[in-house]
């Protein structure tokens, strides 16, 4: 299935690119992670830390555990500083 | 019964009017209270060239409006309304508002506090400060976090 | 050091401007954060033709300007204004504001409702409504006075 | 000596006036509130129930027991309702 990716923030510029369409079969957002993590070394770099790192699914905050069963879109970003 | 609380969700790269905001909230003819509060870049001894703030289009506005509606659930308000800016701003800016409308006191000084701690850690917002030595993300304070504890006891 | 909090204290029968205020609050360097609390004349049910606020010249301003220096005392502000009108008012009007500025959200926040709950119960306005029925000087709410309680704890 | 005294809201309305110059020998706000108590029926009417009524003396609030030794302004109102 495609899915769109986003990326904020610094995640965004280490990784070189703000969005991108992936072709995946994984399960879940983690599934998706180690994915991408194995793709390129920025993106191993980018995603090493997961604990500074928080997820949205279809543009809502969730657990990476989460399934990407008819997901459209997932986001990647560090803890927010709104305000 | 009440009328529902009308809620107002505006970002943009544009500064606001405090004051016009604030007279839109005060129409409803049920509302003695209104709270402000406003954030700006602060002038940290004149280091911060420029604050860049980036968001999450489409998810910014919806989880605002999430959070102005669970503002609305807990507390009876008669409004509530929440701007914030992305882009270039420099020291001296206006960052973003927020502002509650209620009867009383009480629920519009509690909702605008709970519309900001949920908003610093729930909003998809990044603050980037250049100064002369370079540029560097902000990261978010762990009182921030920690904030949000108060309104789940 | 910081530069000492300005204090700015109004009692008079015109309104007043929410966006002129803050802006002067926000205009020192080191404003993060700007908390404003406006309260207004609510039109019960249409029941109320008008509300006369009465006041006490001299000891008013005195009062209000111990208020918010004891505020500068516990919290590290920037500045803090209150503004209270007297005379008729009719329902809709403006009856007061307090602002407060700050480095951080939580001092403005918490110094912008002590300043409500000390003007409340120890500044000398006494409010009149006036309806169809009569005229009638407001009871002082036991909420208001119990209010003191948790800055004093 | 002569105090300025003061009443304010439906203490002013009650007692029909909004100040005088009283000439006293009291030595506490609670004396000079008993001489004004038993001058005029009004008086003794509106200073029925103390508990409803606040005092301040030169411009700040205090009890009743306050000696008036040098004060120039007492003034007298119920709780307070500003906000």
């Amino acid at each position: 299935m495609k899915v769109q990716v986003l990326y904020f923030a610094w995640l965004r510029e280490r990784i070189g690119r703000g969005r991108e369409i992936v072709e995946t079969e994984a399960a879940t957002v983690a599934e998706l992670v180690a994915e991408l993590r194995a793709r390129e070394e920025r993106y191993d770099l980018a995603f090493s830390d997961m604990t500074a790192i928080r997820c949205a699914v279809d543009q809502a905050l969730a657990p990476v555990e989460t399934p990407l069963e008819g997901v459209r879109e997932v986001a990647f970003f560090p803890p927010m500083t709104g305000g | 019964m009440a009328e529902p609380a009308s809620i107002r969700v505006v970002v943009t790269e544009a500064d606001f009017d405090l004051g016009a905001e604030t007279a839109h909230l005060e129409a409803g003819g049920d509302t003695g209270a209104v709270v402000t509060f406003t954030g700006r870049v602060r002038d940290t001894g004149g280091a911060l060239r420029r604050m860049v703030i980036e968001h999450y289009p489409g998810m910014t506005e919806r989880a605002l409006t999430e959070i102005a509606e669970e503002a609305c659930r807990r507390w009876q308000l008669t409004g509530a309304t929440i701007h914030h800016r992305h882009g270039t701003l420099v020291p001296g800016d206006r960052i973003m508002m927020v502002a509650t409308a209620s009867r009383h006191r009480e629920a519009a000084f509690a909702a605008a506090s709970f519309l900001m701690d949920y908003l610093k850690s729930r909003a998809p917002f990044w603050k980037k400060e250049e100064t002369e030595d370079g540029a560097e993300w902000v990261a978010a304070r762990e009182a921030d976090e920690a904030a949000l504890d108060r309104w789940n006891a």
